[in-house]
Parts: C-alpha cells; sequence; structure tokens
C-alpha cells in the first residue's frame, strides 16, 4: 500500500499475512482510541481548566476507587485477548502442516543459502511455489543470524549448532525480499536477498532448469560413499553400523536403554558427535565428523537417510541443545502424531 | 516582589570554591551536579553517533561512512545512551540532589558511598571511552555471542569492562537510595507522605540493585571467553549463544524501567504542581511504581520470541509481559484525572509534562503491538522496535529528564532560565522527536531490520524524514545548554519556592544549604496539600 | 507534609552525648548502625544476583551435559574441596567470634580472631591453588590446551589414604571401587567438549569466590589494624560487624558451590 | 544498643552443626538416590546456609527491615532460576534431567 507513492505498508503475500494484519489493525484500533481518549482529556483539561488568577488552586480530589478499578480492570481484559489472539496466531506460525515442502537455509556472513530437496542450490535468492506451504530448516555456520520474510510476516534466527524452522504458504506470486534481521557483524545489511514466488506450473520449469547435481538426496548418496559411510552401514543389517533403512520416525533402543526417537536433531547428533547416543548392539566405533561435514553437506546426508524411509512424515528438527539428549519441542512432537 | 528576592549568603555552592572541595565533598548536590556535568557530556557524545547514524541513512545506499564505522556508531551511540546517559540520568541527577531535601534529612545514608559511585561512573566512562578512541566496538550495545565472543574483532573487552565497572556505580546509587528512604526520613514523614517521586526512585532502586549484578556476571563470562579461551556461550564449544542473551535480558529488560520509573515520578511532580492539585489516587500511582519494577523482572524473554526458545516459553513470558502494561496504564490515567478541575498553568515544565504524555502513550501502547506473539515475529529486530524504545526512552525518560531539570534548575541554582527560550526548546524536542521516529514505525512495519547501514531503495522517503527530524531535535537539545549557562550569571533570582510548590525541597531556601535546612523539619501533613500552601501565603507569612 | 512544617531542634532526639563516631547526618548511633547494617544486607542481596547468574548458567549446563559434569566433578579431589569446607567454616565461628569481642569490649581477643579468620582464609586460598595447579598440571583449564582424557585418575591432589583416614572412608571406598568400572554413556571427543563448559563454570566460579576472598582477607587486615588502635566499643563495632557479613557471605556461597562442584554424582 | 550478643556456646553449637552437616553432603553423595541425590544436597545447603544467615549473620535479632531486604534477595534468584527453568526445562520437556523428572 502506497500513499502518494511512498509504500507504508508491506505486501500480503502469505497466509499469515492476513492473520497478522488483521491482529495489527486490532491492536492498532484499541491503541489510538486510549492515545486519543488521554490526549483529547488532557487537551481539553488543559484548555478547561486553565489557571485563571495567582493563588488559584485545584480542586482537592484524593481519587476514586471504582474508577481506579475499572481503569485496571479493562486494560487487563483488553491485555488477555491481545495476548490469546497473539498466541493463537503465533502457535499456527510454529506448527508446519505435514505435508509442506522442505527447504534447507544455512546462514554465512553475509549470504543466505538454500536447497531444495530437488537438488537446486541458491544463494541469496529462493525460488518458491504459489499455494504450498513450505517449511524453511536453518542453520548457521558462523554467528546468529535471522530469516526475515516480511512480506510473508515471519522470521526466526538462524542459531550456530541448532535447527530452528518456520514455515509459510505464499499466495501471490511476485518477488520479495528477505533480510538478514539479527546483527551478524560488518556486512550485515548487505545479507538480504529476494524470494520468487512462482506460480506452481512455472516452478516446475525453474526446477527443470536447475538440478545439475541431482536432487539434495542423491548429492547425499553420493557423499554417503564418498565419506565411506556406505561400508558399515550395509542396508542388510549386518554391517558394523545399523542399518539406516526405514528408521527415521522410529524409535530406537540405545546402549544405556533409553529409547531415542530417529529425526533430524538425532540424525544430526550422530553424523557429528557418533558416539553420544549408541544404538544398543553396536560398538562405539564410528568416528565423528564434526568439522569434516559443512552445514550444506550435512543437510544432504540427512536427506539421503530420510530418502531411505519412505513412509516416514518428516521428523521435525530439534530447538534443543545441540548435542545434549533434548530433542523437539514439546508441541511440535505432539503435533506430528 | 521579585526584586526583593537575593540568592542567600550562604548556600552549597558556596560552602569551599576548591577544586578540592568539589571532588572530595560528601555534599549529596554538588555529586549531583557534577553527575550533571559528566552525563551532559556523555549525552552529546551519544548525540553525535545518533548525528552520524542519520546522515548515514539519508540514503539508501552506505555512502557516508564504511559499513565497520557504521556498525560502530550505532554500537557506541546505544552504549553511551544506556548505560552512560539514560541510567544515571534521573536518579543520580535529580534523584540525588532531590530524594535528601524531598524526606527532610540531611544529606544520602552513606555520603561517601555515594562519592564513590561518581568516581566508579568516571572510571567506567573513561574505559568506555578509552574503547572507542582506540578502535571502537561494533557487537551492537546488545553484545549478543556468539558475535561478541569470537565473531567480532573491535574492543569488545575494554568497553564490556567499562559497562561493568559503571554497572556498580548504579548498584551504589540505589543502595544508598533504598538505605536512605528507608532510614532517613523526617520526624513525620511516613511512608505514605513521601512525594511520589520519592516512591518511583524507591522502585528503580530496586531493579538497580536487582538487576545489575546479573548483567555483571554475564560480563565477566564473555570477558573470560574472549579473553581466556573459556567455553560458556560458544556453539563451537558445547556452548548455548542463547543462555547469553536469558542473562542480558535479565537485566536490560529491567534496564528499560531504571530509566522510564524515575521519570513518571518526576511527572507526578510536575502535573500536581502545574494544577495544583494533589495527585488522583496517590497509592495507586506509588504502589504502581513497585508493580512496574517487580513486574519488570518476570517479562524478559519477550526479547527472545524468535531467538529459539520453546513455543511453550515464549507464550509465557508474552502473557507476563502484558502485565506490565496494567500498572502503566494506571499512571496515564491517574494523571490525566489529576488534571481535572485543576488550575493548569503551561509554564516550560509543564510543556515537557504534556510532551511526555503524549510521546509516553504511544512508546507504551507499540509496546503492545511487541508484547504479541504473533505481531512480535514480524516486528522483532525491525525499526519498529527502535522507534517503540526511542518513545519510551528519550519521548519518555529524556522528556521528563528535561522537565525536571527545568522545573528544578531554579532550586539547583537559584536563578531562572529563559522562559521563551526554553519553551522554544520545549516544543522543538516534541516536534522534532516526533517527525524523527514516527516514520520508523512505519519503516519497521514495511520491514526494514534495525541495524543496517544500507537499505531498499522505496524506504528512502521515510527515512529521509527521519533524518530531518533528527536535526531539529538535536536542535531542540543544544538550546537548554546555552539558556541554562546563561542563567547561572544573568537568570533572575527565583527565591525558594517559584512555582508555588507543595514539596519539602520547595521549603528552604535556594540554593539550598549543604545541610539542606536549618533545623530538622517536622511533617504534619499529607504530601500535595495545595490547600494548606496557600492558607499560609495569605495568613502566616 | 508540606507547608505547616514547624521546625525542630534537629538534635532534639539526641539524648546523650554525641559518640565520636556518629556522622553529621545522622541522629543516633541507632540509626547509623542500622543503615550500615540494611546497606550492607542489600549489598550481600546484589551478590547473591551477581553468583545466581553463575548458578542459572550452571543449572542449564547441568540439565544438558549431566554425564560430563558427573565425570568431570569426579576429577575434582573431595579430600580438598572437604577440607576446605571445614576451613571456611572455620573461619566463619572465629569471625563471629571477633564480632562477638568487638561487642563485648574485648580489645585484644578481637584483634586475634581476626587475625586467626585470616589465617584460616589464606589456607583456603592455599588449598585452592594447589587444586588449580593440579588442574593446570592435568589440563584441565578451558582453552586451547584443553584436554580431557577418560578414566583418568578420580582425585590425582588427594592420596586415597588420606582419604581412607577421613570421616567418610566406607563411603569413599565403595566409590573408589565403582570408578573405573563405570560404562560412560559419552565418548572422548564429547566429553572434551562438555567438560569444558564444566570446567569453565568451575574456574568462573571459584575464581570469583576466591577473589572475594581476598577482597575480604583486604578488608580484615584494615579492620584488624583499627581494631588495634582501639577505634571500636560496644556502642560502635559496625565495620567489624560488616566485615562479619561480607566473610559469612563468602562462606555461604561456598556452602553450595561444594556440593554442585564436587558433589555431582559421587556414587557409581 | 549495642546489639544482641550470643553466648559462645551458640556459636560453637552452630559451628558443630555445619561440620556435621558437610559429613552428611558428602556421605550422601556416596548414596545412589537417583533423581533426589541432587534434591538432599540442596536442602542440606540450604539448611547450612539458613544456619549461618540465622545466628552466624544475627538476622535472628535483625530488624524486620533486614528479614525484608535477605528475603527479597531470595526471592529474586528463585525468579531468576525459576524463569530460566521455564524456557530451559520447557525445551527438554520429554526428557527431563534425572533430579528434574
Amino acid at each position: 500500500m502506497k500513499i502518494f507513492g511512498i509504500p507504508i505498508f508491506p505486501e500480503q503475500a502469505s497466509t499469515f499475512a492476513k492473520d497478522v494484519d488483521a491482529l495489527y489493525f486490532f491492536i492498532f484500533a484499541v491503541s489510538a482510541f486510549f492515545a486519543l481518549a488521554v490526549a483529547v482529556s488532557v487537551i481539553y483539561f488543559g484548555i478547561r481548566y486553565h489557571k485563571t488568577h495567582d493563588g488559584e488552586i485545584g480542586a482537592r480530589i484524593e481519587g476514586n476507587l471504582s474508577l481506579e478499578l475499572l481503569w485496571s480492570v479493562i486494560p487487563t481484559v483488553i491485555a488477555m485477548v491481545m495476548f490469546g489472539w497473539g498466541a493463537s496466531v503465533f502457535y499456527h506460525l510454529r506448527r508446519p502442516p505435514a505435508e509442506a515442502m522442505h527447504i534447507y537455509a544455512v546462514g554465512k556472513q553475509w549470504m543466505w543459502k538454500f536447497q531444495h530437496l530437488e537438488g537446486q542450490r541458491e544463494i541469496n535468492e529462493l525460488h518458491i511455489p504459489a499455494g504450498q506451504p513450505v517449511k524453511v530448516t536453518i542453520s548457521s555456520e558462523d554467528v546468529l543470524h535471522s530469516l526475515f520474510f516480511p512480506a510473508f510476516r515471519t522470521k526466526i534466527d538462524a542459531i550456530p549448532g541448532r535447527y530452528t524452522e518456520l514455515w509459510f504458504e505464499a499466495q501471490t506470486p511476485g518477488s520479495y525480499h528477505i533480510f538478514c534481521t539479527e546483527y551478524c557483524g560488518t556486512n550485515h545489511s548487505g545479507m538480504i536477498g529476494t524470494v520468487t514466488v512462482l506460480e506452481p506450473a512455472q516452478y516446475q520449469v525453474w526446477l527443470q532448469g536447475g538440478g545439475v547435481e541431482g536432487t539434495l538426496a542423491q548429492r547425499g548418496a553420493k557423499l554417503f560413499n564418498d565419506l565411506t559411510c556406505s561400508t558399515c552401514h550395509l542396508d542388510s543389517g549386518q554391517g558394523r553400523g545399523p542399518s539406516l533403512k526405514n528408521i527415521v520416525g522410529k524409535t530406537v533402543e540405545l546402549q544405556n536403554g533409553s529409547l531415542v526417537m530417529v529425526d533430524e536433531a538425532y540424525l544430526r547428533e550422530s553424523i557429528l558427535n557418533s558416539q553420544a547416543k549408541i544404538v544398543k548392539g553396536f560398538q562405539p566405533m564410528m568416528p565423528t565428523f564434526q568439522g569434516l561435514v559443512s552445514e550444506e553437506n550435512l543437510v544432504a546426508l540427512i536427506e539421503h537417510v530420510k530418502s531411505l524411509s519412505p513412509d516416514a512424515t518428516t521428523a521435525a528438527p530439534a530447538t534443543g541443545a545441540p548435542s545434549a539428549a533434548v530433542s523437539t519441542q514439546k508441541p511440535a512432537a505432539a503435533e506430528k502424531k | 516582589m521579585l526584586d526583593k528576592l537575593k540568592i542567600p549568603d550562604h548556600h552549597y555552592l558556596h560552602d569551599g570554591h576548591s577544586l578540592r572541595s568539589w571532588l572530595l565533598t560528601k555534599d549529596h548536590k554538588r555529586i549531583a551536579i557534577m553527575y550533571l556535568m559528566s552525563i551532559s557530556v556523555m549525552f552529546f557524545i551519544g548525540g553525535l553517533f545518533a548525528v552520524g547514524i542519520r546522515f548515514e541513512l539519508a540514503t539508501p545506499q552506505g555512502d557516508f561512512v564504511t559499513a565497520d564505522t557504521y556498525n560502530k556508531f550505532f554500537t557506541m551511540h546505544g552504549v553511551i545512551m544506556v548505560f552512560f546517559f539514560l541510567i544515571p540520568s534521573i536518579p543520580a541527577v535529580l534523584g540525588n540532589f532531590l530524594i535528601p531535601p524531598m524526606i527532610g534529612a540531611k544529606d544520602l545514608a552513606f555520603p561517601r558511598i555515594n562519592l564513590l559511585s561518581l568516581y566508579i561512573y568516571w572510571i567506567g566512562g573513561i574505559f568506555t571511552l578509552y574503547a572507542m578512541i582506540s578502535g571502537g566496538v561494533d557487537t551492537g550495545w546488545t553484545f549478543y555471542t556468539p558475535y561478541s565472543a569470537t565473531g567480532s574483532n573491535t574492543n569488545v573487552v575494554p568497553t564490556a569492562i567499562g559497562i561493568f565497572i559503571a554497572g556498580f556505580s548504579s548498584i551504589l546509587t540505589g543502595l544508598n537510595f533504598i538505605v536512605t528512604i528507608h532510614r532517613m526520613r523526617a520526624p513525620g514523614m511516613t511512608w505514605f507522605r513521601l512525594p511520589l517521586f520519592v516512591w518511583a526512585h524507591y522502585a528503580t532502586s530496586l531493579v538497580q540493585v536487582l538487576g545489575t549484578p546479573v548483567i555483571a556476571i554475564t560480563i565477566v563470562m564473555l570477558a573470560v571467553e574472549r579473553g581466556l579461551g573459556f567455553g560458556i556461550f560458544d556453539p563451537a564449544r558445547g556452548g548455548d549463544p542463547v543462555l547469553f542473551q536469558h542473562l542480558f535480558w535479565f537485566y536490560s529488560h529491567p534496564a528499560v524501567y531504571i530509566m522510564i520509573l524515575p521519570a513518571l515520578g518526576v511527572m507526578s511532580e510536575l502535573i500536581s504542581t502545574f494544577s495544583r492539585k494533589t495527585v488522583f489516587g496517590y497509592s495507586f500511582v506509588a504502589f504502581s511504581s513497585l508493580a512496574i519494577a517487580v513486574f519488570g523482572f518476570i517479562v524478559w524473554a519477550h526479547h527472545m520470541f524468535v531467538a529459539g526458545i520453546s513455543t511453550y516459553a515464549a507464550m509465557v513470558f508474552s502473557f507476563l509481559s502484558f502485565s506490565v502494561a496494567i500498572p502503566s496504564a494506571v499512571k496515564m490515567f491517574n494523571w490525566t484525572a489529576t488534571l481535572y478541575k485543576g488550575a493548569i498553568s503551561f509554564e516550560t515544565p509543564m510543556l515537557y509534562a504534556y510532551g511526555f504524555m503524549g510521546l509516553f502513550a504511544i512508546g507504551g501502547l507499540t509496546g503492545l503491538f511487541l508484547a504479541t506473539l504473533g505481531l512480535d515475529v514480524h516486528m522483532h529486530d525491525t525499526y519498529f522496535v527502535v522507534a517503540h524504545f526511542h518513545y519510551i526512552m528519550v519521548g519518555g525518560a529524556i522528556m521528563s529528564y528535561m522537565g525536571g531539570l527545568h522545573f528544578w534548575w531554579p532550586k539547583m541554582t537559584g536563578r531562572m532560565y529563559s522562559e521563551f527560550f526554553s519553551r522554544v526548546s520545549a516544543i522543538m524536542v516534541f516536534v522534532g522527536f516526533n517527525i524523527t521516529f514516527f516514520p520508523q514505525f512505519v519503516v519497521g512495519y514495511l520491514g526494514m531490520p534495525r541495524r543496517y547501514h544500507s537499505y531498499p531503495d522505496e524506504m528512502q522517503v521515510l527515512n529521509v524524514m527521519s533524518s530531518a527530524g533528527a536535526t531539529v531535535l538535536g536542535l531542540g537539545y543544544v538550546l537548554p545548554v546555552i539558556y541554562f549557562l546563561w542563567s547561572l550569571k544573568y537568570g533572575q533570582v527565583a527565591g525558594p519556592n517559584p512555582w508555588g510548590a507543595s514539596g519539602l525541597e520547595w521549603q528552604t531556601q535556594s540554593p539550598p544549604l549543604t545541610e539542606n535546612f536549618l533545623k530538622v523539619p517536622i511533617v504534619d501533613r499529607e504530601p500535595y496539600d495545595y490547600e494548606h500552601l496557600v492558607a499560609k501565603e495569605k495568613h502566616l507569612v | 507534609m508540606s507547608n505547616a512544617v514547624v521546625h525542630a531542634d534537629g538534635h532534639g532526639h539526641a539524648h546523650a552525648t554525641h559518640h565520636s563516631a556518629l556522622q553529621h547526618h545522622f541522629d543516633t548511633m541507632a540509626q547509623q548502625k542500622e543503615a550500615a547494617v540494611v546497606g550492607m544486607w542489600v549489598f550481600l542481596v546484589t551478590e547473591i544476583l551477581f553468583f545466581g547468574g553463575l548458578f542459572a548458567a550452571y543449572m542449564v549446563y547441568r540439565i544438558w551435559y549431566f554425564d560430563a559434569f558427573a565425570e568431570a566433578s569426579r576429577s575434582l579431589s573431595l579430600f580438598w574441596g572437604g577440607l576446605n569446607t571445614a576451613v571456611l567454616i572455620g573461619s566463619s565461628l572465629t569471625m563471629a567470634m571477633a564480632v562477638r569481642s568487638a561487642q563485648t569490649n574485648k580489645r585484644t581477643a578481637t584483634v586475634n580472631w581476626l587475625v586467626l579468620t585470616m589465617i584460616l582464609g589464606a589456607v583456603f586460598l592455599g588449598v585452592k591453588v594447589i587444586e588449580y595447579a593440579d588442574k593446570f598440571e592435568h589440563h584441565h583449564v578451558p582453552g586451547y590446551n584443553f584436554q580431557w582424557a577418560s578414566h583418568e585418575a578420580p582425585a590425582a591432589g588427594a592420596p586415597s589414604t588420606l582419604l581412607g583416614a577421613g570421616e567418610h572412608a566406607p563411603a569413599t571406598e565403595g566409590a573408589a571401587a565403582a570408578e573405573g568400572h563405570r560404562e560412560l554413556s559419552l565418548n572422548a571427543d564429547q566429553l572434551q567438549l562438555t567438560t569444558q563448559i564444566y570446567f569453565s563454570l568451575y574456574f568462573t566460579m571459584t575464581g570469583l569466590h576466591a577473589l572475594h576472598m581476598i577482597v575480604g582477607i583486604g578488608i580484615m587486615l584494615v579492620i584488624t589494624w583499627m581494631a588495634w588502635k582501639g577505634k571500636f566499643d560496644d556502642q560502635y563495632y559496625t565495620p567489624v560487624e560488616m566485615a562479619g557479613l561480607y566473610w559469612h557471605f563468602v562462606d555461604i556461597v561456598w556452602i553450595f558451590l561444594f556440593p554442585l562442584l564436587y558433589l555431582v554424582e559421587r556414587h557409581v | 544498643m549495642s546489639g544482641h550478643v550470643s553466648p559462645i556456646s551458640l556459636y560453637i553449637t552452630i559451628f558443630m552443626a555445619l561440620m556435621v552437616l558437610t559429613g552428611l553432603t558428602v556421605f550422601a553423595a556416596f548414596i545412589d538416590l537417583g533423581q533426589f541425590n541432587f534434591l538432599v544436597a540442596m536442602i542440606i545447603a540450604a539448611f547450612k546456609a539458613a544456619l549461618v544467615i540465622w545466628y552466624f549473620m544475627h538476622v535472628k535479632y535483625a530488624s524486620k527491615l533486614t528479614k525484608l531486604t535477605v528475603a527479597t534477595g531470595l526471592f529474586f534468584l528463585a525468579i531468576l532460576l525459576g524463569l530460566f527453568l521455564v524456557d530451559y526445562g520447557s525445551k527438554a520437556f520429554t526428557q527431563l534431567p534425572p533430579f528434574l523428572s
């Protein structure tokens, strides 16, 4: 929206935009009402009760309990409405639907790297189809960043050592800003990009155009061989490491008897800190790959492993500790069921 | 009548003229004056950085200074304004000067500690200025890890040490106020006869005493991580960068209330005095200060809704955040009701008070947007946030500080400033402020992130408006320096109570004696008793 | 409060003759002392929150890296830790006695108790030096030289014979037997990473605690000198009491640090 | 005026109690109480701290204001630690560490 050619309101390009803006206008209206009410009374009183002669004093009014209670309770009620509405929008923002298309993003000083499952890799550009929920899983290679799509009204910090995620469903084809909103050093303001929303058909065409290296999972499969993972993780289950076939989304028992759900966080941890949680019945002999696999290759490997479990729905990433036993947020885990 | 007034022969400014008599003074009033001079210097240094920032942002390309320089500008602006101006401003200057006379005491409970806090402030300031001159620091005033721990190669540790040291100044000031208010009140000065200014400072002191040590230990952890290679926040060494944010905001959110609570106290005095009326709902206003101080400690994670905290925690903290809105709203409504049937006049301090009410209302209400989870995701770290907290800290705290300074200037110096120029300045500050910061709400909702050195072209018009307003605002701040200095020599003699105010501090001469009162006063009345004041003028004097 | 301010004689309340230590802005010694006590406690409250920040960080990492904390904690010497706890509690007793002596006008006793407190403080710091030196030797100081070797001797600084002679002999033997047979849930690389967090916290916490003790001994040197000069009597002993409050607080911090750092999981 | 003077025997008793409790906390650490080890250690430490505060630091004989000050400090420490757990505890909602579950 523009007034005199000055943009004053961002485009509404996702399904959230309308929800968030509705909330915005509600709070705006409430705020405007109270601000005006106070402003008008203050100015009116200033004129009406202006001092007329020296030595004049105001009426002695010490207070009024029912008025005090009234203007304590009313703001409380309004605030609770705001909280409830805001929380429900937020809950929605944080729950990607199961059928969401999956994209990986890596923040790095000072660029955004995106990887599609089909293999396309983009820097500071992102192409997505309209009318399709898209889930972006984000990590960082160095310091904190924050991936912000103003037209979609959503953002999340990129935290080194963890996965975070956001999702949106773009509606209107077009090009929109991508910003980094968490200060990340010298060229923070250069860490911007463009997200291009395409009609689904156009998106398919765009997909065909790139993809020289094969899909993300295929790249992962190649890495799986190059890093000699394949010599131990045999599909038969007879190797020195457990078979990775059909394990994603399953629960496995560890050496110490505890159970763990195989999701992205567990896979990530097992690659980087291989001996943190060893599946029961196997020797702790896998080397760690900390520092040997980049964040991009890591997601390729994870995607490869996930492709070995065709039936599993996408496991939610962890937002817990980098390598400890904490895993998915509770609501995330609950929703998967 | 004014002709008869003259500056009294004996007062605190004449109690010794040597530099030594100032540097070794234990008089809270002299210490307050030295604080006033120190923080004014800091304010203008911090302001210069703001000028640099607005100059750079006049064009979308980063063409005035390099990105590194720009990053240092906003970092130093934030560090100096927050830790060396806003936090000490009202407590260390007005609070220091006024709390003892307001409660009828000769001095604060620990005069030597008061002087020590000034020296500590100076040492911290020198560290920070040294860090600035020798290359600056570029982490933002928030010092988020891991950038501050491993990413930045600027003077993080000297700056952090400066803040650490200055923190003790704040703690000692708060400690002194708490003990003073508890133990030094004059006979008859019960808790509910205290001016609301004192209540507000009591609440502020609680925050200073309870919050500041946490930022101190956080800085220690950051320093050992950076300096000694300990692993606490660095994810590469198993640490959690988000833990830093938790610890940082545990102090830095309440710190906002160190800045605004005393401002609210000043407001109660101004509105009461210039409407010649007792504050509506005294006890509600008094307790709302305490409520804000306590609630301030349970809302910090609303700075971290998109920083990777759990959804559950985000909801808890959003809910708690709204709790601060209630006492703030109560205060606004009570001030409005105070004006009802008052005898209102618009001297300069009241102009500032009116300006404050407008700006603080906007600042507070925009806080609701940011406490609301679904909206904060979009608005977090955009210029909307920048505009919001400037409305609170500049529109609120500095407006109030300026109002208070104009109000008590005659008490501090015995002389009046130019009423005409001070009104011009108050209006310039109000207008300039709104032109500067209102467009930032708009550009923020458009999505412009904070701390950006360059930005998309379509956002230029709003940024140019902002920069233009900053010019007016800046001039509005320079003007008082001139007429205040002028007033020291040429200003009209004010007399003990130029405003017809009711507080105990106006019952003694201006400037006050070193021991504030000739005799210890005995208090037998409620505060803000204008009827009695008038009666006394008519019949007794 | 405003107007009918009746002026009274400011010194009307203080009937008694003025004590030489009464400052001009206080009316009575009682007011002055109470102000000092409250002021000191407010300061100690800031100290509580100061260490509270560290405890919060400790709590978070202990939740995350419990096994590493347990493992690293077992590398600390229970002997030295326990000894230091006893020494510090002892110094709290001597400090309390020093205050009591001041209260009861016993000048020499005050000085003696203060000196004894300082000696115990110095013993504590000496033991800390031994422990730190041991950490340096084993590369347990976080930083680029940090090296965690698993399955190392449980308590390098403390000969087990000394432990055996101690009051907790049976339990200790049980633990020693279990040591070495424990199956670790963490491998060497992970321990390297996460024990470093433990030791970062260990050194920050004990370092700051030791710093507080050094400051405390410094304060006590001044107080001892004042006591020696006879500055205190049963009317005015506030500085001794303030130093005491500070010293006891430092003791309390250690009372928590000891189980948090030395006793994470000893029973395996 | 001179404040409360506690008898020496009280100080000795407190000292002995503190030493015994120290022994007890070490002893308890070597018994496998599962998740309660931490709890026991903290309760003993809190009890020891309370003895020091109450008797050595004379809070028992101090003014209400002093008691209030001490309580305020502990209350805000509880806020700090408690609200940290709101975030860190809920991240690990399903797998709390042994001493918290």
